[in-house]
């Protein structure tokens, strides 16, 4: 079976982002959104299609799904390592297809009707169309550089994305800030692969996911796995470096920081990239080498992504309980998701059943951006229409946006795991496998569970019910543009949870069944209702019972409120010691003493040329006594050599 | 040939005389005496060659070509020397040393 | 006898007649027309450079007093040459300044004469030959650098100058003596020096007062203040043709008489080439009067071409050669630049010389081209003279010495840049008006330019004097 | 005539019809054709070569060789190899473009592209020669015009730059030519006659204690040039009094003779030498490499902080050069083309920016994205190429650079890599604080609002710069290989 033609489905937003970015200036809107959109629509019809064939069409050959890869030498590093540019079709990579395609294409709709009239509406419809060529080229990656790759050009997308609004000081830090610790984070990444591409001798992920050969200390990919840093095989620690890349990019504990900030970029990006597909790119990656992650020294790496990940989730949660931007509460909730998702997969086996947590994390992977998506472009239509994303400022939204206020609340349930919603079907696995493997995190996904229906539902009692604001202009719904693709999205996420996801998708690509585990099921709906009742009784009406328990919980709410003071540690460790206390000494260092050195040998040099300058007195008789005294000193030499 | 008189004695007198001519060069004030020293230097030199002709060399007569020559040139150099001096005074009124001091450094 | 031989002394003679022919014509010539003799005596001298360049045997007279060969021949043209330039530089100063005064042949006749002993240096063949050539060479000069009699600074240097040179010959001569005694001849080629301690002291004192005729430290202190004082042409006479000629002689010397002695002087040499090119230099760099600013450059180019005597063999003798013909031709035009400058508006200092450029382009451009051929810069020749000797000391193994010596060429750069500075960077309200130079000079600086663009690259010429340069070990 | 011999000989025709032009205008036309007619050349040698290379399997090709100085064996031999004819095109490309750029120098503008053309020439010179004497005479014939080009039309503390980068360079050459010397006179070690010749001395084996003695000199006289750590002071002074042309022309041409010097002669005739040392210059170039970047975060003046990003991605080249295998070197040149191409294109826009708003401290600046769209879009794309964003030359060649360094085992090695690879994150840093500033954030000035727009020239120069740049960094594949496989008679030497 041939997918060639997937090439394709990078390529042409590439070429929209070529076309609309090189004459951003001069294409009109209306044109510009067309392109963008018809571009995009493309390559989401060859994704479906991709996704078609190889599910049903190709299907499994005898039991398993089929691998495929196109790829050609971009660049030579040693006769044995190079960098391949292709295409890699397997269940992760056209699941991810289908996500990025479906998720970017509403966003594409939705902004048309967003950034109607912005007058960068070009521009950031070339940066999109970036964006999305990136994240393909991402999914598609056939090995490690390449990927390595695309994740950075994705990296950049969300750096201009996020900067979208460059005149605000505030989104021109936020993208820096973004784009620098992700660059950090792509520091560890990038040892990573030069690790693995010294010891295993390939970035190919057909050579290194291959099981047997993981198990084969003797194979070639194995050699060097006997060589050990800190106490740790080189492949492990490779393994830790590359997943700290993907703890970057998905906002994993400690390097979450940029992502709430990121919300200063316009709101369907936020969707597409901080919420749906980009974020996501660190469990991509995990999953694509997941059996190594799996194989390796019995997974001590897997071990590190499971805590981080569950850690980060609970973390993520409990700052999202306080704050007040409702963007940056989805942001808090997008991390917990997707800590979920990371420590699904590092409690996940391989085999069969075993593979449980692999599966679950990819569908709660695809049926959280479905829904994640949602509530941001929901969020973006409120925001759309009160102009403003502070939660005090909004309230019974819900007879004035009832198409939002609809989808919003599906989107809600399915994220609080409500059944038949999509999310608890997802989350259900995860917690599923959680039990079966690690109590202790299973308990605290569980919490969190509950945590998240609670603040889910504080957001949307706080938007859509509550009391009403007195708006400067009465909110309006968002117009056809915008509400098409929350439908849609509504819909995905109402049905998304039937899928036999696991039939598609597992570690051994050889696919299972699972049914709904009951205890399990019952544990997190319950917890779930349980927050949302609580969320009722607290933000449903007005009252003031949050102020008395955020009160009575004097420093433990100040605390999440502050994020746990993160950022101002990262302040601290840039601004003060990397600036003042590095760098500008350095700078000193440069100035005075490097620098003065050598002003300093040629000053002396003139100055000793002052210095001498008396022996030219002037005086015919001193030059006799030097030329005696010259010829004299020659005598004396002379006799101390000779005798 | 002296009789009675090594070579010894002479080249230690010329010597002197060579050095009481530097010492001359270097102290006096005034050029006048200043060539007067000069003029030491060049006999001590004339009178070495005479010497070391005489007495270590005697069948040829270089050196004492050389000490007529010298006296030759010595008298050209103390007559240059002197019209310059001489039209230095008319410049600036003085022979000694110091009125050749302007240019220094 | 065969009279023919002395056609060995062609140079010689040649330059006698014009000597004398200038004496006749300053008797003869009316007062009106004495402004034309210098047109005669530049003529007269092109044409004894024509004749200079026609081959000649080797050969000595007068029983190896006066020797020439090849490569003697092949200098004193280089000389002719230079002091060619030299006069066609001076030739509108001569007129306009000095004619007046009624002394315009005088200086042709001093130069001559000087030239003339220069010539006999060259081809001594004892030391009483040597010790005449060196006197004829000096005292006329000594006469030129009074020749301003108005101006007291000139006969101030005429004073330093005679006097210090008087004491040089003297000790040299001392020296002289020294060696008589113990070689018991005058004759280079009879003389048997061996390395005894009477032997060394005479050649000390000898080589002091060649060392001062190169003007090498400590024997330079004359140096800038003579220059200073004495008319540019004399300078630049003094610092291209007479120091040339001494150094060319000192190799000589010391590659054939005093070989003996190689152990002895190679240190001596080394210490003496660090000496004089740090002392040229240091003084170099706070120079304000261009006059002195090339004296002490001249005194460190003096200590670079000591870098070459370290190699005694063919090899360091080429070098040396071929240095001292470029560096003539490089010190002629920083001079030419001067004396013109000088003649249209009287100024000396490198302040004056601020927007030179934007006034007088192609004097700048000439000045430029000789500054960076003293400083060694590709590709005009200096840097192939500079290079070359390098290589000369290097082949000998003085990396050291080599690295210092071009640590000195960067020290140059610096002052030899602060002139260029001046001129193109600079910007002055009042700087140098433009004005047109005289086609003597114009000629003179053309020719200049020529050799500083070509010697360097065309390379037979260097490979010519390679050739050559095996007769200095005939002699 | 050859077709390398042209490289010398077309600008020198350039130069002299450019001195019997009469008016600017024909100074334009005239030094444009003539650098068209240079790139023309470098373009069709690059097809020729390929050409070449398939049928010849020398080391250097379509060499020629004159006797010079017979006495001294100096001949004026020329050829090429991969990485020369690579960079034969880098500095037409620059030098072109640097035309477009200066299109508006009108004071002395005859005198200002002869000494440009001069300082080419050098170059180009340099890059073909493979004669160690005239490869050093055209190494000071290219060093010695900036004095000129500096002082004469450059901005602030112009004479002091100019002075400061003169001489260190000079005194650098010092260093080199007692190095250079010291090769020549040991190239008859098995008995042959001495020569300046690459390729014969290469098949010389130099006595290990001369290499010893020697490698040092060499290395630093060409490093002060790539400006090694603690040597590159004159670099960030010159650049920010330089006009703009000549800063493209230094950093992006000039400061690579250092490193390709460093390969060319230092590292390929006294490889054991290189073995010694490399240690030593490892600390010194890959603390440059952190300290160039540390150093551009506290810069607040453009041509300072680019300055200082050269140090730091030029102390990568040496750090690859030292690494001593065929990934690394690959990438340290393939580093020299990309800074080249960069750090040209930076200064060329610098240049526009200070143009319009006759300042260079950022602080000062503001927004300019609105007011000047064009430029600080370019801007924004070279900063990303600068910090090594795939899709640029950049980070083709880093890549290159870190997996060759990690091809050396070795704690010390490894450390020196870990700290070079750390450094795309202080560019990162800096590239960002610089667009973040300047670039973006409100308008500062309310002035800027009516700025000229980009003329014609100034849009050639830039696209001249971006196409390579993109170029490399989107199909790597031929060139690396084309060097790659000009690197083997260099690897046979360790």
């Amino acid at each position: 079976m041939d997918f060639t033609y997937t090439i394709l489905i990078p390529l042409i937003p590439l070429a929209v982002f070529l076309i609309l970015g090189i004459n951003a200036l001069k294409i009109k809107e209306n044109v510009a959104g067309i392109v963008g959109v018809g571009g995009l629509l493309a390559s989401t019809i060859l994704s479906f299609y991709t996704a078609f064939q190889y599910f049903f069409k190709v299907g499994k050959v005898d039991g398993v799904y089929q691998t495929f890869v196109e790829k050609t030498v971009w660049m030579n590093f040693t006769d044995t390592l190079a960098i391949d540019m292709g295409v890699l079709i397997d269940p992760i990579s056209v699941m991810m297809l289908v996500v990025v395609s479906t998720i970017s294409l509403m966003v594409h709709l939705y902004s048309r009707g967003y950034m109607h009239g912005d007058q960068g509406f070009t521009r950031f419809f070339a940066y999109l169309s970036l964006f999305s060529f990136s994240m393909y080229g991402l999914v598609l990656a056939t090995n490690l550089f390449q990927i390595y790759i695309f994740w950075e050009l994705v990296g950049v997308s969300s750096f201009l994305l996020i900067g979208y609004y460059y005149t605000k000081p505030s989104a021109v830090a936020a993208s820096k800030k973004a784009f620098i610790v992700t660059r950090f984070a792509d520091f560890g990444f990038l040892m990573g692969v030069l690790m693995i591409g010294y010891y295993t001798g390939t970035f190919d992920f057909m050579a290194l996911n291959n099981p047997a050969a993981l198990q084969d200390l003797s194979s070639p990919i194995m050699q060097y796995s006997g060589i050990t840093f800190m106490g740790f095989s080189v492949i492990t620690t490779a393994l830790v470096l590359i997943f700290a890349g993907g703890a970057g990019k998905s906002a994993m504990f400690p390097l979450h920081i940029w992502l709430p900030d990121a919300m200063e970029g316009p709101t369907p990006v936020s969707a597409l990239i901080h919420a749906a597909t980009m974020v996501v790119a660190g469990v991509y990656l995990v999953a694509r080498l997941f059996p190594m992650f799996y194989f390796v020294e019995d997974g001590i790496a897997l071990q590190v992504v499971a805590y981080v990940g569950g850690f980060s989730s609970l973390f993520a949660a409990l700052i999202a309980l306080t704050q007040h931007d409702i963007k940056r509460i989805l942001a808090f909730s997008t991390m917990s998701q997707i800590g979920y998702m990371m420590m699904a997969l590092g409690i996940s086996g391989y085999g069969g059943v075993e593979g449980l947590g692999f599966t679950a994390s990819m569908f709660h992977l695809f049926t959280h951006a479905m829904f994640k998506a949602l509530l941001f472009l929901g969020a973006g239509s409120v925001i759309h229409a009160v102009h403003s994303n502070v939660l005090q400022e909004m309230g019974g939204l819900r007879k004035y946006l009832p198409i939002t206020h609809i989808t919003f609340l599906i989107a809600a349930l399915a994220i609080a795991g409500v059944p038949p919603f999509a999310g608890f079907f997802s989350k259900d696995e995860i917690l599923a496998a959680a039990y079966e493997s690690n109590r202790l995190l299973f308990w605290v996904e569980w919490t969190v569970a509950g945590l998240t229906a609670f603040y889910m539902f504080r957001l949307y009692f706080g938007i859509f019910w509550g009391k009403e604001r007195v708006y400067k202009h009465t909110p309006h719904e968002s117009p056809l543009s915008m509400t098409l693709p929350l439908m849609f999205l509504a819909i995905v996420s109402a049905v998304a949870g039937f899928v036999p996801f696991s039939q598609f998708v597992s570690p051994d690509l050889a696919g299972y069944t699972t049914h709904i585990h009951m205890n399990i099921a019952a544990m997190s709906v319950g917890v779930g209702v349980l927050g949302i009742a609580i969320a009722w009784i607290m933000y449903k009406k007005e009252t003031d019972i949050a102020d008395k328990i955020s009160s009575a919980f004097g420093f433990l709410y100040k605390w999440t409120y502050n994020k746990f003071y993160f950022d101002e540690i990262y302040l601290f460790v840039t601004r003060e010691i990397i600036f003042k206390r590095i760098a500008q000494p350095f700078a000193w260092f440069d100035k005075k003493i490097v620098d003065g050195t050598m002003n300093l040998i040629g000053n002396s040099t003139v100055d000793i040329s002052k210095k001498i300058k008396g022996a030219q007195s002037g005086k015919v008789q001193d030059y006799a006594f030097a030329f005696v005294s010259g010829v004299v000193i020659m005598v004396m030499v002379f006799i101390y050599f000779m005798n | 040939m002296i009789p009675g008189v090594s070579i010894y004695e002479i080249l230690t007198v010329t010597t002197l005389l060579f050095f009481i001519g530097i010492y001359g060069f270097v102290t006096r004030k005034n050029l006048i005496s200043i060539l007067l020293s000069v003029e030491l230097m060049l006999n001590a030199v004339a009178v070495n060659f005479v010497v070391i002709n005489k007495y270590l060399y005697p069948d040829m007569l270089q050196g004492v070509y050389f000490s007529v020559f010298i006296i030759a040139v010595a008298a050209a150099e103390t007559a240059l020397a002197i019209s310059i001096i001489i039209n230095l005074y008319r410049l600036a009124t003085s022979v000694e040393v110091k009125a050749t001091e302007t240019m220094k450094y | 006898m065969d009279f023919s031989s002395l056609l060995l002394m062609r140079h010689e003679f040649v330059l006698t007649a014009i000597l004398l022919l200038m004496i006749v014509g300053e008797i003869f010539v009316s007062e009106k027309n004495k402004k034309n003799l210098v047109f005669l005596g530049i003529i007269l001298f092109a044409i004894h450079t024509a004749i200079g360049l026609l081959p000649l045997a080797d050969g000595t007279l007068f029983g190896g007093m006066f020797k020439t060969t090849i490569l003697t021949h092949f200098f004193k043209s280089v000389l002719n040459i230079g002091v060619l330039i030299l006069l066609l530089q001076s030739g509108d100063w001569l007129r306009d300044k000095v004619a007046g005064q009624q002394k315009a042949s005088e200086f042709f006749i001093l130069i001559f004469s000087s030239l003339l002993g220069l010539y006999f240096m060259i081809s001594a063949g004892d030391f009483l030959m040597f010790y005449i050539g060196l006197e004829l060479s000096t005292l006329p000069i000594t006469a030129l650098a009074a020749y301003e009699s108005l101006k007291q600074k000139s006969s101030e240097s005429g004073v330093k100058l005679i006097l210090s040179a008087a004491l040089a010959s003297g000790t040299s001569l001392f020296g002289i003596t020294m060696m008589y005694a113990t070689s018991g001849s005058l004759f280079f080629d009879a003389m048997t020096i061996t390395a005894s301690n009477l032997t060394i002291l005479g050649f000390l004192m000898f080589f002091a007062g060649l060392a001062f005729k190169i003007s090498l430290a400590p024997f330079h202190f004359w140096t800038a203040d003579v220059y200073e004082g004495a008319p540019i042409s004399v300078a630049s006479y003094l610092s291209v043709i007479s120091k040339g000629a001494a150094a060319f002689v000192l190799m000589i010397l010391l590659f054939t008489l005093f070989r003996p002695l190689e152990s002895i002087w190679i240190n001596l040499m080394y210490g003496i080439a660090l000496l004089t090119m740090f002392i040229g230099n240091l003084f170099a760099i706070r120079q304000q009067n261009l006059k002195r600013f090339l004296a002490f450059s001249s005194i460190a180019q003096a200590g670079f071409i000591l870098l070459g005597l370290l190699s005694v063999d063919k090899l360091g003798a080429t070098t040396i050669i071929y240095f001292i013909m470029i560096y003539v031709f490089s010190n002629l035009g920083a001079f030419g630049v001067v004396q013109a400058i000088s003649n249209a508006t009287g100024k000396e200092n490198i302040d004056d010389y601020d927007g030179l450029y934007r006034t007088n382009p192609k004097l700048s451009l000439v000045m430029l081209l000789a500054l960076f051929s003293l400083a060694g810069i590709p590709p005009v020749a200096g840097f192939f003279g500079k290079f070359f000797l390098f290589m000369a000391a290097a082949s000998q193994g003085y990396y050291l010495l080599v690295f210092i010596g071009v640590v000195n060429v960067t020290i140059a750069l610096y002052y030899y840049l602060l002139v260029v500075r001046a001129m193109f960077l600079r910007k002055s309200e009042n700087s140098i008006p433009h004005f047109n130079s005289k086609p003597m000079m114009r000629l003179g600086l053309i020719i200049t330019v020529l050799g500083i663009l070509s010697l360097g690259l065309y390379s037979p010429l260097y490979e010519y004097i390679f050739e050559i340069s095996n007769s200095i070990f005939k002699l | 005539m050859d077709i390398l011999s042209l490289f010398i000989t077309v600008p020198v025709i350039t130069i002299l019809f450019l001195t019997f032009t009469k008016n600017l205008q024909q100074v334009r036309i005239v030094s444009l054709v003539g650098m068209l007619i240079q790139l023309g050349m470098s373009i069709n040698l690059l097809f020729a070569y390929f050409k070449e290379r398939a049928v010849n399997t020398d080391m250097m090709v379509f060499t020629k060789d004159y006797v010079w100085f017979e006495s001294f064996n100096i001949h004026y031999a020329i050829g090429v190899d991969g990485i020369s004819v690579a960079l034969l095109l880098l500095t037409s490309i620059v030098v072109l473009a640097g035309v477009f750029i200066s299109w508006k120098v009108t004071d002395l503008s005859k005198e200002f592209f002869i000494s440009l053309i001069v300082l080419a020439t050098g170059v180009f010179g340099f890059f073909i020669s493979i004669d160690l004497f005239t490869m050093f005479i055209f190494y000071e014939i290219a060093v010695i015009p900036m004095y000129l080009l500096i002082g004469i039309w450059g901005s602030g503390p112009k004479e002091y730059s100019a002075m400061k980068l003169t001489l260190m360079l000079m005194g650098a050459s010092a260093v080199l030519l007692v190095g250079i010397l010291g090769i020549y006179f040991n190239s008859n070690a098995d008995g042959g006659p001495l020569t300046f010749n690459l390729l014969e001395i290469a098949q010389v084996n130099i006595p290990f204690e001369a290499q010893k003695l020697f490698f040092p000199l060499t290395f630093l006289g060409f490093a002060v040039l790539g400006a090694l750590f603690p040597f590159h002071t004159w670099s960030p002074d010159g650049h920010a009094s330089a006009p703009t042309a000549v800063s493209m022309l230094h950093a992006g041409v000039l400061m690579k003779l250092g490193g390709y010097g460093i390969f060319r002669v230092a590292m390929y005739l006294l490889p054991l030498g290189a073995i010694d040392w490399s240690w030593f210059f490892i600390i010194l170039s890959s603390f440059g490499v952190i300290y160039g970047a540390l150093g551009a975060i506290r810069q607040n003046d453009l041509k300072y902080i680019n300055a200082y990003s050269s140090v730091s991605h030029l102390g990568m080249v040496l750090v690859a050069l030292l690494m001593m295998n065929k990934t690394a070197w690959n990438g340290a040149i393939l580093q020299s083309l990309s800074h080249g191409f960069m750090t040209a294109l930076f200064f060329a826009l610098i240049g526009m920016i200070y143009e319009r708003t006759h300042t260079r401290d950022i602080h000062k600046l503001g927004g300019l994205l609105k007011v000047m769209p064009f430029i600080s879009a370019i801007y924004i794309i070279a900063g990303l190429a600068n910090l090594g964003l795939p899709g640029f030359s950049g980070f083709v060649a880093e890549m290159n650079i870190f997996v060759g360094a990690f091809e050396n085992a070795d704690l010390f090695r490894r450390v020196a890599t870990v700290a070079v690879v750390s450094a795309i994150v202080v560019t990162a840093v800096y590239i960002l604080r610089v667009v973040g500033i300047m670039l973006m954030g409100p308008i500062k000035n309310e002035e800027f609002n009516d700025l000229p727009a980009s003329t014609w020239y100034e849009r050639y120069g830039v696209y001249l710069l971006l196409i390579p740049i993109a170029g490399m960094g989107i199909a790597p594949l031929w060139l690396s290989d084309m060097i790659l496989d000009s690197l083997t008679p260099f690897i046979a030497r360790f």
